[in-house]
């Protein structure tokens, strides 16, 4: 077999890109070590930031959108870019959930995670199958699910009859049931991005779609799947959010769309697909968290805080583009 | 700079210089794509630029044309070096391209196309006034009979070609370059663009004429520049060339032959692949091959030629395409890719970053990414079965072991189709592999390494249809040729055959 | 065969005329020329957002900032212009013309994806006019103003909507008497053909990204102007709904395609839509509906492996011997 | 100056027809608040079941609801009945009504001043609310032996009087106890999903030693403010936890405050103004001349007199 291999020659780059790629690369580097830098002892500085109560504070206020943020990174790695209905998918669902609620916490929960899927999962067969345009079909959607939800529930607000969902509320140890749920989900997500064919395939799916069908992968299916897990993950964002707001209408999902996409994007992912981690997101998801978290303790406003966020994800998407560029140079 | 390079020859027809490329250096990362080019073209010139694949020849029209800057080397035109920093400063300075790749926007109506990027067009523009040049234009093509408000999608390649060549030369420019510019055009098309180059050059504007098609260089053009591995070996006047003494220049010496199996070696394999009756709309009619286990066989044709449509169309990837396909009696239905690969067809793409690899993924994940059912247990990865199964392959394409976890875009071209290649190797269920043209871009080590590993499938009783345009690897390679041409199969090769002949039989179909 | 720049915003446009026309006949409603005044202010709620996100997507783009520069837009011209108007106005457009010149900078000149960065920029704007107002609706007290920009003139039109008509006009004669036009949809088509014929790609798209900022905040200073407040959150819908107007309007979200008549049949489509909606008080939700299967259709009819797959049924429907036997003989090239 | 201005006249005069044929367009809350949802239920059903026509354009976004004034007065209807989510924004269209000749009738939160006289109104007491509110915090806080303390504050609409006039009166009773100081006071644009959301970050500002008291302009604000607490693992009620309070009353509110985690509210439940507004239009449509500006009667409710507005309030 040795007859194969070609002479190894040395790793012969010219010198001067070197100089000028590590040049770069340092620049990069040292931008964000400033950024974390500055993050840390502004952080520390803030009066009261440093606490255990403010910690759990940080990491229940990133949990339900984390979670939702979680099934987006599903969406994004496979190559679909993001899905413009989250919202009303979380809303919709939450509705159904506290409607159901007289079935029993179980039945309930388990019919709104099937809505969520069967809702997510049709778009994703669609873009996986079809090849559909994601962001056209995922607004075509969003009126679709929203104009159905006004339709069916007369454009009101859904009030439990039975309080079984209360106990989603609760908070073991001290720290709310959604962060130990954030937690677990993300590790699942991340052990079936990492160990299992699924995985493999949606990242290759995710890279280069054309390249994956003429590899046989199946592209349709794959795509569906993710989707499908995203609709799962929706659907656990929807049902502590209604148990949490304790009623449920179609503005239930408020501005988690976008709060979502920014939590992936400040993860690191790019919209371009293929990439992407369930940690780094959730990573995303804390950094927005704490960043908003720091600011509020520093009496800034709402608004500051909104900005605040959308200066991050506009540094990480530059970052880490420039990153990959460097990389791929 | 200077020092090494051939001095020009004198020039067929006497005219002022107008151009003058002057130790011309690019690399790419290390790939040295051109080295100290340096030639000149006179005022009134038709001047071609020949080479095999990969020689240099776009990458020097890139130099000329603004998009790309020289490593070393100067540009001259009209005596004055210009630094061409962009495309509309080489526009600026009269030089007009047709790229290699076809470059107009098919949702743009024709006459959009015939005025975009050109540096004279107003803010405002006249289309009454722009509209009589454009029909002028159009007629000195062939293409009278197209309406100027057509969108270009209504239109056929060849005829989109034929726009983007008007458009470059109706830009009155200085020098006109055209690279590989009738590869997709008929005779009766390409017979337009011979009389509108003509007409163009008797204004005493300069053409710089890339192509691979022999008969045409010798005959429409003055003086014929040939590189080699990037350089530039000579510039000779046609007057003293011959098909023949050009394909010898750019060949150059042949290298060694490796263990060209004789034809006795092959033929006793059971019928592994036969297709009947393949067409796809527009680009292939009516082909038919049989192909027996262990045999390697080449669609040799030029760009457009139709070699590549017959490999995609068997690998299920062209959803037009009607055939008869089966692999080892089996039938196959045809536009489905992944019944093809279920039946053991494997297939590389000519195009290995947008349809072959995942670049951004490791060498490792690109080698598995068709065997994860075979690394996987109950759809977890199987770590010790997907190293060993990695390991194999590895050691089977002679790849670095170490590198298996960098991404395949850090690898050299060469090595990253070693890994595309690799990933049909090695496997039981791959009776069929087919290759369009595996060895682009990739240089003679490479090249060497990939044949040994197409020559071991074949070994074990694969059955290997690729493409070339290379002669070389047609000679080195293959146990049976068949030439294409527009579209037609013109002749069964087996054994040994002239190189001439085949290059003949590519770029003039059958002899007649 | 018609184009779909010309097919759907024409097809979308006489559905909604004739159901406008045929209001009478099918409730007992009438139709007043204050309804026909009414689509136009309609129209001039979104036109602009809608000119604005449909020119970035001939491009290529895709601008998800609109709606942010949109209400900065209308709250700069609350908070600096209460006195002199104009102030207000040039404010939102100065603000505009920044926002857009930083997008396009980056997106031009680092070669980034245009939804991630306009994301992001969309959601700090959000948080930057909430900031400027304290996340309240800020009213603006020249009640002139708003008196004036909404008054009728000529039955059917305000100032309001004859300005938001004036800039499709403005867009309709650059896009077709100037190099702008059909460069614009060069770049959106293909890219890297545009740059290789020479088209100056860079400075087209920066100049895009100018005019769509400039085109949102302004559609925010005459939403402000109207109410006479502004919300610093106008909600996703606006976004949403002028990306829907403009795929009717023929535009594609993959770029090179579109007309600023096309676009303006979308909106007006849509603001017609919605006038239906309000005169036969047809529940919200069926419009939202209307909505959901228009898009659905249009993505589905639009989806690339669909093709391939008809292509591949109707390659075997009218070939049918696609698996013939093989005739020994024949196979070999000769 | 839309519309034809001189068919205004006959549409001006109530006449003493009933409302048997007349048109009402109905420029209310949207359905998606809670409040508004029951409302209009009541509001609506009333008004049809005596032969009227209510054309709904109801929204709970304020410029949406200058748009759907604007379209009612081009409908040229009978009467206008609105509420008002941004009191500036409908200063203009209410002028507009006036020239057109069309009624208006406001309900809940009072117009502004400048176009006070131009129409008729059926008002919530809010300022009876915000006092209810203030003291419900006062008797709580003074009930676990502390007549000092943060008080934090998610309200309706800013924009709007309904709650501007709750706000002021509010802060006017609050003043009588000078230990107790609104911290931070933040717009929930009636909105249970943002009140939640808000509450949280409050709860994570100040931490659970930092907010003694809270205030949820509606029974479904304040709610989302006691799961918020929780959350945040800060105790509410009892002996030490936080104070809650809300200013208009619901069936989950009435259930929270025997449970024990809201302290009170206030009556305001939609069906009893709705009752109110309805029979209003009525008497106008019956010629009967009603006043042009009528106040419901508002109550506090807490533990102690829960069961007095039990029934009142448990309908929506
Ligand atoms: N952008 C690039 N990056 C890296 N390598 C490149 C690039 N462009 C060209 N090369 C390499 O430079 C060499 C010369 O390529 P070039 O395109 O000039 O060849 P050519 O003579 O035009 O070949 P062909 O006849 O196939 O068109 C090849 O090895 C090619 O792989
Ligand atoms: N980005 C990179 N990171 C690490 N190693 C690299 C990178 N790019 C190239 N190399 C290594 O440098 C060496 C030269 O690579 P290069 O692509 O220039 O080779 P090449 O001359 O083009 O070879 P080939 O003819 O096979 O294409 C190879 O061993 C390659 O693996
Ligand atoms: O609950 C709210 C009520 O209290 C207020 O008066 O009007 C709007 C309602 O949503
Ligand atoms: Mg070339
Ligand atoms: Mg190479």
């Amino acid at each position: 077999m040795k007859v194969l291999s070609i002479p190894t020659r040395p790793n012969a780059t010219p010198a001067g890109r070197s100089r000028h790629r590590s040049r770069v690369d340092i620049a990069i580097t040292a931008t964000v070590v400033l950024a974390v830098l500055v993050a840390v002892v502004v952080g520390l500085s803030t009066h009261r930031f440093a606490t255990v109560a403010n910690a759990k504070a940080i990491i229940t206020s990133a949990s339900l959108v984390g979670i939702a943020a979680l099934g987006l990174t599903l969406i994004t790695i496979g190559g679909s870019a993001v899905s413009l209905a989250i919202s009303p998918t979380v809303a919709a669902v939450g509705m159904i959930f506290l409607a159901t609620q007289s079935l029993g916490l179980g039945p309930a929960l388990l019919i709104a995670v099937m809505c969520g899927m069967l809702v997510t999962g049709v778009q994703g067969a669609v873009v996986g199958y079809a090849g559909a345009n994601p962001v056209v079909l995922t607004i075509a959607a969003s009126f679709a699910i929203t104009g159905t939800a006004i339709g069916i529930s007369g454009g009101s607000t859904v009030s439990p009859t039975d309080a079984g969902y209360d106990s989603l509320n609760a908070t073991p140890g001290g720290v709310a049931l959604s962060v130990y749920v954030l937690i677990a989900l993300a590790l699942i997500v991340e052990w079936s991005l990492r160990r299992t064919s699924f995985g493999r395939r949606l990242y290759l799916v995710g890279e280069n779609r054309p390249a994956a069908r003429a590899a046989g992968l199946p592209v349709g299916l794959t795509t569906t799947v993710a989707w499908l897990g995203a609709g799962t993950l929706f659907a656990v964002t929807a049902v502590f959010t209604a148990a949490f707001n304790t009623s449920a209408n179609v503005n239930l999902g408020g501005t988690l769309t976008f709060d979502a996409i920014a939590a992936v994007l400040a993860g690191g992912t790019s919209v371009a697909g293929g990439r992407g981690s369930a940690l780094r997101t959730l990573a995303g998801a804390v950094l927005i968290a704490a960043v908003s978290d720091i600011l509020l303790l520093r009496g800034y406003s709402t608004g500051v805080q909104i900005m605040v966020k959308g200066l991050i994800v506009l540094f990480v998407v530059v970052i880490v583009h420039l990153r990959s560029k460097e990389g791929r140079a | 700079m200077q020092q090494g390079v051939n001095p020009a020859a004198p020039f067929a027809r006497p005219g002022e210089e107008l151009v003058r490329a002057e130790g011309l250096t690019k690399s790419f990362g290390s790939t040295r794509a051109v080295r100290r080019a340096s030639f000149s073209i006179a005022r009134g010139e038709i001047h071609a630029l020949c080479g095999h694949n990969g020689a240099g020849k776009s990458t020097v029209v890139k130099m000329l044309s603004g998009q790309e800057t020289p490593d070393s080397g100067a540009i001259r035109i009209g005596g004055e070096v210009l630094d061409l920093r962009s495309r509309q400063v080489a526009q600026g300075n009269g030089i007009a391209l047709v790229d290699q790749e076809l470059s107009v926007v098919p949702s743009l109506t024709v006459a959009e196309n015939l005025m975009l990027g050109d540096v004279r067009t107003r803010w405002i523009t006249r289309r009454r006034a722009a509209g009589k040049r454009f029909r002028t234009l159009l007629d000195s093509v062939g293409l009278g009979h197209v309406d100027l408000d057509r969108p270009l999608s209504d239109l056929s390649i060849g005829e989109r070609q034929l726009i983007e060549i008007a458009r470059a030369l109706g830009q009155d420019a200085r020098l006109v370059i055209l690279d590989e510019p009738t590869a997709t055009l008929s005779d009766v098309e390409s017979d337009y663009v011979y009389a509108a180059v003509r007409t163009v050059v008797t204004t005493g504007c300069a053409i710089l004429f890339v192509s691979h098609r022999l008969g045409e260089v010798l005959d429409l053009c003055d003086n014929v520049t040939v590189m080699r591995d990037g350089e530039v070996v000579a510039t000779t006047p046609v007057a003293d060339l011959t098909i023949d003494s050009l394909i010898v220049q750019m060949l150059g010496e042949l290298p060694h032959r490796p263990d060209k199996r004789t034809k006795d070696d092959t033929g006793d394999g059971a019928e592994a692949l036969a297709v009947s009756g393949l067409s796809v709309p527009g680009r292939v009619d009516d082909f038919g091959i049989v192909l027996r286990a262990g045999q390697v066989c080449a669609v040799a044709g030029q760009l457009g030629s139709g070699a590549s449509d017959v490999l995609r169309a068997i690998a299920g990837l062209v959803p037009s395409a009607t055939a008869g396909i089966t692999v080892d009696g089996v039938a196959v239905g045809p536009g489905r890719p992944r019944a093809a690969i279920r039946a053991g067809i494997a297939f590389v793409s000519n195009d290995r970053k947008s349809e072959g690899l995942f670049l951004d993924k490791p060498t490792s994940w690109n080698l598995l990414a068709t065997r994860l059912p075979h690394v996987t247990r109950l759809g977890v990865v199987n770590r010790r079965v997907w190293s060993a199964t990695l390991a194999r392959l590895v050691e089977l394409c002679g790849l670095e072991a170490a590198r298996a976890d960098h991404a395949v875009r850090s690898l050299s071209g060469g090595n990253q189709q070693k890994v595309f290649v690799g990933r049909g190797l090695g496997r039981d269920d791959v009776r069929v592999l087919l290759l369009d043209d595996p060895t682009r871009g990739v240089d003679i080590g490479g090249r060497a390494a990939i044949h040994a590993l197409l020559r071991a499938a074949a070994d074990r009783g694969v059955a290997v249809l690729f493409t070339s345009t290379d002669l070389e690897e047609l000679l080195d390679l293959a146990d049976v040729v068949v030439t294409m041409h527009k579209g037609v199969a013109v002749q069964r090769h087996e054994g040994t055959t002239a190189g001439a002949v085949l290059v003949r039989e590519m770029t003039h179909g059958a002899a007649s | 065969m018609r184009r779909p720049e010309v097919l759907l915003p024409t097809t979308a446009l006489t559905i909604t005329v004739i159901a406008f026309a045929l209001i009478p006949t099918y409730t007992d409603s009438t139709v007043a020329p204050f309804d026909v005044y009414n689509t136009f202010q309609i129209f001039a709620r979104l036109g602009l957002l809608t000119l604005a996100l449909g020119l970035t997507m001939i491009a290529g783009e895709f601008d998800l900032s609109v709606v942010g520069t949109y209400a900065l837009g209308g709250m700069l011209t609350v908070q600096v212009g209460p006195e002199h108007a104009l102030y207000g106005l040039l404010a939102a457009v100065a603000a505009g013309a920044a926002i857009g010149l930083l997008q396009g900078g980056l997106i031009a000149g680092l070669r980034l994806p245009s939804m991630p960065v306009t994301l992001a920029t969309y959601i700090a704007l959000l948080g930057l006019t909430s900031a400027l107002s304290g996340g309240l609706t800020k009213t603006y007290s020249n009640v002139s103003v708003t008196l004036w920009v909404d008054q009728t003139v000529l039955t059917y039109f305000s100032p309001r909507s004859l300005i938001t008509l004036g800039f499709f006009v403005l867009a309709a004669a650059v896009l077709s008497f100037t190099r702008w036009g059909y460069e614009l949809r060069a770049i959106g088509g293909d890219r890297r053909a545009s740059r290789v014929a020479g088209v100056r790609v860079d400075r087209l798209i920066v100049g895009t990204f100018v005019v769509s900022g400039v085109l949102s905040a302004l559609g925010g200073s005459l939403l402000s102007f109207s109410l006479g407040s502004a919300n610093p959150d106008p909600g996703v819908q606006p976004l949403i709904v002028a990306a829907a107007a403009a795929l009717l309007g023929g535009v594609s979200l993959a770029g090179g395609r579109g007309s600023a008549p096309g676009l303006l049949g979308g909106i007006l489509a849509v603001a017609m839509l919605a006038e239906i909606v309000t005169v036969t008080a047809v529940p919200g939700y069926v419009t939202q509906l209307f909505f959901a299967s228009l898009l659905g259709v249009i993505v589905v009819v639009d989806a690339p492996d669909l093709h391939r797959a008809l292509v591949r049924q109707r390659t075997r429907l009218t070939h049918p011997q696609s698996h013939p036997q093989l005739e020994p003989g024949r196979h070999e090239a000769t | 100056a839309c519309g034809d201005d001189s068919s205004g006249d006959q549409a001006a005069t109530s006449g003493s027809g009933g409302l048997k044929g007349k048109t009402i367009d109905f420029v209310g809350y949207g359905k998606d608040n809670p409040w508004g949802a029951y409302f209009n239920s009541v509001f609506i059903k009333k008004l049809e079941s005596q032969g009227a026509k209510v054309v709904d354009l109801t929204t709970m976004d304020p410029g949406t609801a200058v748009t759907n004034f604007n379209q009612a007065i081009s409908n040229k209807p009978d009467l206008i009945v609105a509420a008002l989510l941004d009191t500036s924004s409908t200063v203009v269209p209410i002028k507009k009504a006036k020239q057109a000749k069309i009624p208006v009738l406001v309900f809940d939160g009072r117009p502004d001043p400048s176009v006070d006289g131009d129409v008729m109104q059926v008002l919530s007491d809010n300022e009876a609310l915000g006092i209810a509110a203030a003291q419900n915090l006062v008797e709580g806080l003074k009930g676990q032996g502390k007549d000092s303390g943060n008080i934090i504050v998610i309200t309706g609409t800013k924009s709007g009087y309904a709650s501007q006039d709750r706000m002021k009166a509010f802060d006017a009773e609050l003043a009588k106890t000078p230990g107790l100081k609104v911290v931070d006071n933040q717009d929930g644009n009636w909105d249970p999903t943002l009140s939640g959301k808000i509450a949280t970050q409050l709860f994570a500002k100040y931490g659970c030693s930092g907010i003694q008291g809270a205030f949820g302009m509606a029974d479904y604000m304040a709610l989302p403010i006691v799961a918020a607490a929780k959350q945040a693992g800060c105790e509410v009620g009892g002996k030490t936890g936080v104070i809650v309070t809300a200013s208009n009353c619901f069936k989950v509110g009435i259930d929270a405050i025997k449970a024990g985690t809201l302290y009170g509210t206030a009556t305001e439940d939609p069906g009893t103004i709705a009752e109110q507004t309805a029979d209003y239009v009525i008497r106008y449509f019956n010629g009967e001349n009603p006043p042009k500006k009528e106040l419901v009667k508002e109550d506090r409710v807490t533990a102690q007199n829960v069961a007095q507005f039990e029934e009142q309030c448990s309908k929506a």
